[in-house]
């Protein structure tokens, strides 16, 4: 029997407490971000989509090499020195934000951004483009006119020392190969190697190089 | 078909008609309680207190499919969960709207390359209407991705002949 | 008076005619594409197995029969609640009134806790019933767990000792049976 | 069961012959008609005007679905503020439109039944279950001239008519031929028997207290003391009464903690999980009109119905009976009931839901002895112990 009444008593007694507890919270302010019009601070270390310096990137495929899913695909056809960009896509159908495509990166120049919100209507458009600019920027163009102009004029002068030119024609070379087997996802192991191992980084003086001036 | 539905030339009456439906459309999005992997954590979050699906009308997860407005595919649907999924959207009564939510559910995600057990994006079972990326997205970005359906549904038309081709339920964006 | 039932049965009416009038209202605009996927039952996206009419557990109808004698009891209360002041002023009846109405509640009273003794006012009738008692020698095939046939558990520490050592030794009679996962006979 | 509509309907129509058989009294919608018609209105036709405009017009065009609406939001900007969120806010001024939105978009939804259901039940049950929500109402004053029938049997009607409710959510579990939803019908019905009978119990102490089944005449009966004789101070044994009732009617209106038939995290939604559209938006309706007759049972009955210590005596001093006083009591009236509304949503965040077993055990073991107990306190208070100080009725 007491226990009975201990059993009503405390059912009653916990219930009202309970209620007071949420009552408290009732009354509190809430803590909800609205989101369109203020937005929580992003963390400094947040992987968002990604975003590349392009003016910077030597078309290396480190990055897409690393990537666990291949969904880095990139195209670009050397000109010279300049670098003739047809894209560089990221398929966030795929990508996982792992960030294991900024850390091979040379030049540093692809990073993870704090943008989050990307949402679309098809799953096309999920293909993201990370090129600001495609083809030839005007400067670049312009250079690459000079460079070719020089070395017809070089070549002109004197037949012979077309060869110990070699660094800016090493580059030329590979550039008439590249644009055909970048398409496929194969790339990466064939047609690059040639570039990364000899000559890019020592190209990467030169590339980096001319932006700046 | 209702007996009106898509037969009405478009004029002020019908018009606004369709903005009320719409209107009453979009402002009760009754997600389905259904998430199939992490993405459904960050679900939770929007629908929990910092995030709070529910100032949208949003906020009330329905257990089943005949009273949910939208299915939020939160996480990997794998080919033998394929069947579920489509078997839960064909439950739910239309209008009914998808979100794919996350890198899995959109596209395969991380399994795209070795996951032989991964249907390789969810449209390939149900059709989507909005794609969230991320893995798994912030729930301000599904919070996004709910704002782009609410778009997607404003434009809808009702009781108007939608100018489309046969079967198609949504004017297309202005883009 | 009849007035006011006619009235309710108007009420009623009305309500359902609210609702037939909403629904046609709807079918104005709401879309009908119904697949044979959708007409399946809900089974959280299962092929839906079986009947649905399944078969129920017998304890809905022992509290169903326990509630309709209480449910009769409190019709017979109403109006013995609604004239008690009256009646109890009424010098012939007086305190009657009100010794009657303790006697039928005692009456009720017993009857619960009858019931309540006999064990069927719990769902689960096995977890406090005096009357169930596991059989001293366990079913065969149903072992406990721990297992008293086992090797005594490992001791690792010497607070533990005392404890864990005398489990084993326990007899495998009522008292040792497990209180729960006991399957019944 | 194909046949049920038909009796209803001729009940309906042979009202007339009813009406002139007995009724004297109208209600206030049928004295409204009456003065407001330029022409004499034969009496039976009078009476059923003013019930058809009183059912659908009075009560469910402007009061149960506007209520219901305004109810909906409030349990979700209730719930949200508890969890510390805000709930709707951004459809419409503080999300009021909220309910609307939601309104339209169940009306516009698709509607589907399943393969094997049983299509006619299937299609009844909602409108059982509201017009049962519905006739609830019937019974209950809103103010002292303001009722739309004031039958002699009051509270025991409106209990029996709860009842209904119940059948019509086990029409529809059955009817849906769908697991989850027999398990929630069953739970309901399971749940129902056990709470009636301390739900009915504890309604006894209140009418024993007042004499009568009438819910008027009791509210009547509480406007002494200034205002201040509501039941619950009457005698020790009415609080306790009142706290059973109570929570005897969230099983009842299946409200948390009791909200077994359609608990969403055991059974998917229940007695409704096939039910969609508007169909579910009725279940939706039938709760909240029985959650307001419910708390408005408990106003009445235990909290003074309209009367309010200080307002309700300065208001009939200062305007008599007339229609200022019974706007005030209709505002004092709600406003009880409103709150006795808002607690249950209260405890519906608060608490857990509790298992099948446990609501059995809490209302056979606890509520019903405990109910039985405050009966008789309350009877043998009133009899000899109220003579004492020379009070009565």
């Amino acid at each position: 029997m007491v226990t009975y009444l201990k059993n009503v008593w405390a059912g009653f007694w916990t219930t009202l407490v309970g209620m007071s507890i949420t009552a408290k919270y009732l009354l509190r302010r809430p803590v909800t971000v609205q989101y369109p019009d203020e937005r929580l601070p992003i963390p400094d270390r947040y992987r968002g989509i990604h975003y590349l310096e392009q003016e910077k990137c030597i078309y290396c495929f480190q990055c897409a090499r690393a990537c666990p899913i291949d969904c880095i695909e990139m195209d670009a056809a050397r000109v010279g020195k300049e670098l003739d960009w047809k894209k560089f896509t990221l398929d966030y159908n795929k990508c996982m934000f792992c960030e294991l495509c900024v850390y091979p990166c040379p030049k540093d120049c692809i990073h993870m951004g704090k943008e989050f919100a990307f949402v679309v209507y098809d799953r096309r458009e999920l293909v993201l483009d990370l090129l600001s600019t495609k083809g030839l920027t005007p400067d670049a163009k312009e250079r690459v006119v000079k460079a070719e102009a020089e070395k017809a004029a070089k070549a002109a002068a004197a037949p012979k020392p077309a060869a110990p030119a070699g660094p800016p024609a090493a580059p030329a070379a590979p550039a008439a190969a590249a644009p055909k087997p970048a398409v496929p996802s194969p790339p990466p192991p064939l047609s690059p190697p040639p570039v990364p191992p000899s000559p890019a980084p020592p190209a990467a003086g030169p590339a980096g190089a001319p932006p700046p001036a | 078909m209702g007996l009106l539905e898509h037969r009405l030339d478009e004029n002020v009456l019908t018009t606004r008609i369709d903005w009320l439906i719409n209107w009453a459309r979009l402002s009760s999005i009754w997600p389905m309680t259904f998430g199939l992997a992490c993405c459904a954590i960050e679900m939770m979050a929007v629908g929990a207190a910092h995030h709070d699906m529910d100032r949208f009308g949003a906020g009330a997860f329905r257990a089943t499919p005949r009273q949910a407005d939208l299915m939020i595919v939160a996480g990997t649907v794998n080919f033998k969960m394929a069947e579920r999924v489509k078997r839960l959207y064909e439950q739910m009564p239309s209008p009914k709207y998808v979100i794919a939510m996350g890198a899995c559910a959109t596209g395969g995600g991380p399994y795209y390359k070795y996951g032989y057990n991964v249907v390789k994006g969810v449209d390939r079972v149900v059709p989507v209407d909005v794609y969230v990326a991320g893995c798994p997205p912030r729930p301000e970005a599904l919070l996004e991705g709910l704002m782009k359906l609410q778009d997607k549904i404003r434009r809808s038309a009702v009781l108007r002949k939608p100018g489309l081709p046969e079967g198609a339920l949504f004017v297309p964006a202005p883009s | 008076m009849y007035f006011d039932y006619a009235n309710v049965l108007v009420f009623l009416a009305v309500g359902i005619g609210f609702v037939f009038f909403n629904m046609a209202l709807g079918a104005l605009v709401r879309p009908s594409l119904p697949t044979p996927e959708q007409k399946t039952p809900y089974e959280c996206g299962e092929d839906p197995i079986g009947d649905a009419w399944v078969n129920f557990d017998i304890r809905y109808y022992t509290v169903a029969l326990v509630y309709i004698v209480f449910g009769v009891e409190i019709a017979f209360l109403f109006p013995w609640a609604v004239v008690l002041k009256s009646a109890f002023a009424d010098g012939r009846i007086g305190g009657m009134a009100f010794v009657e109405g303790v006697l039928f509640v005692g009456v009720l009273f017993l009857g619960l806790a009858y019931v309540w003794a006999k064990g069927d006012l719990d769902w689960v009738k096995s977890y406090s019933a005096k009357a169930y008692r596991p059989s001293p020698t366990p079913t065969p095939g149903f072992r406990a767990f721990p297992d008293p046939a086992a090797a005594p558990p490992v001791v690792t520490g010497p607070p533990a000792a005392v404890e864990s050592s005398t489990r084993p030794a326990a007899p495998v009679g009522a008292g040792a049976a497990p209180s729960h996962g006991t399957p019944r006979s | 069961m194909g046949l049920l509509p038909a009796p209803l309907l001729a009940a309906t129509l042979l009202g007339a012959p009813l009406l002139v058989a007995g009724g004297q009294q109208g209600n206030f919608v049928t004295d409204l008609v009456a003065k407001l018609s330029p022409v004499e209105i034969p009496w039976p036709l009078l009476v059923l005007i003013g019930a058809l405009l009183g059912s659908g017009f009075f009560l469910l065009l402007v009061f149960i679905t506007p209520y219901a609406m305004l109810a909906i939001w409030a349990e979700r900007k209730v719930g949200g503020h508890i969890q510390c969120r805000i709930g709707p806010k951004r459809v419409g001024p503080f999300g009021l439109l909220q309910s609307i939105a939601d309104a339209i978009k169940l009306l516009v939804k698709e509607d589907t039944i399943p393969a094997g259901a049983d299509k006619l039940l299937f299609v009844f049950a909602p409108a059982l279950v509201l017009a049962s929500a519905i006739a609830m109402f019937a019974a209950v004053p809103f103010a002292p001239d303001v009722w739309f029938t004031d039958l002699n049997l009051g509270v025991f009607f409106i209990v029996a008519i709860s009842s209904l409710t119940t059948i019509g959510v086990i029409m529809a579990g059955w009817s849906s031929a769908n697991k989850w939803s027999l398990y929630g019908a069953m739970r309901m019905a399971a749940s129902v028997i056990s709470y009636e009978v301390p739900l009915g119990i504890s309604l006894l102490v209140p009418v024993l207290v007042s004499g009568t089944f009438s819910l008027r005449e009791a509210a009547l009966a509480q406007e002494g003391w200034g205002g201040a004789a509501w039941y619950l101070f009457r005698d020790p044994f009415v609080l306790p009464a009142f706290l059973l009732f109570y929570t005897a009617s969230l099983a009842e209106t299946k409200r948390a903690p009791f909200d077994l038939p359609e608990a969403e995290s055991e059974l998917v939604a229940g007695f409704h999980t096939e039910y969609s559209g508007m169909r579910f938006s009725f279940f939706f309706l039938e709760e909240y009109a029985a959650m307001f007759v419910v708390s408005a049972i408990g106003a009445l009955y235990f909290l003074g119905g309209w009367a309010f210590p200080g307002l309700t005596p300065l208001v009939e001093h200062l305007f008599g009976r007339g229609w200022i006083f019974n706007a005030v009591a209709i505002g004092v009236f709600s406003a009880k009931a409103l709150f006795l509304v808002f607690v249950m949503m209260w405890l519906r965040w608060t608490l857990p839901r509790i298992r099948i077993d446990q609501v059995m055990t809490l209302g056979y073991k606890y509520l019903t002895p405990l109910s039985l107990a405050c009966l008789l306190g309350a009877a043998a208070w009133e009899l000899y112990v109220v003579p004492l100080f020379g009070g009565g009725g």
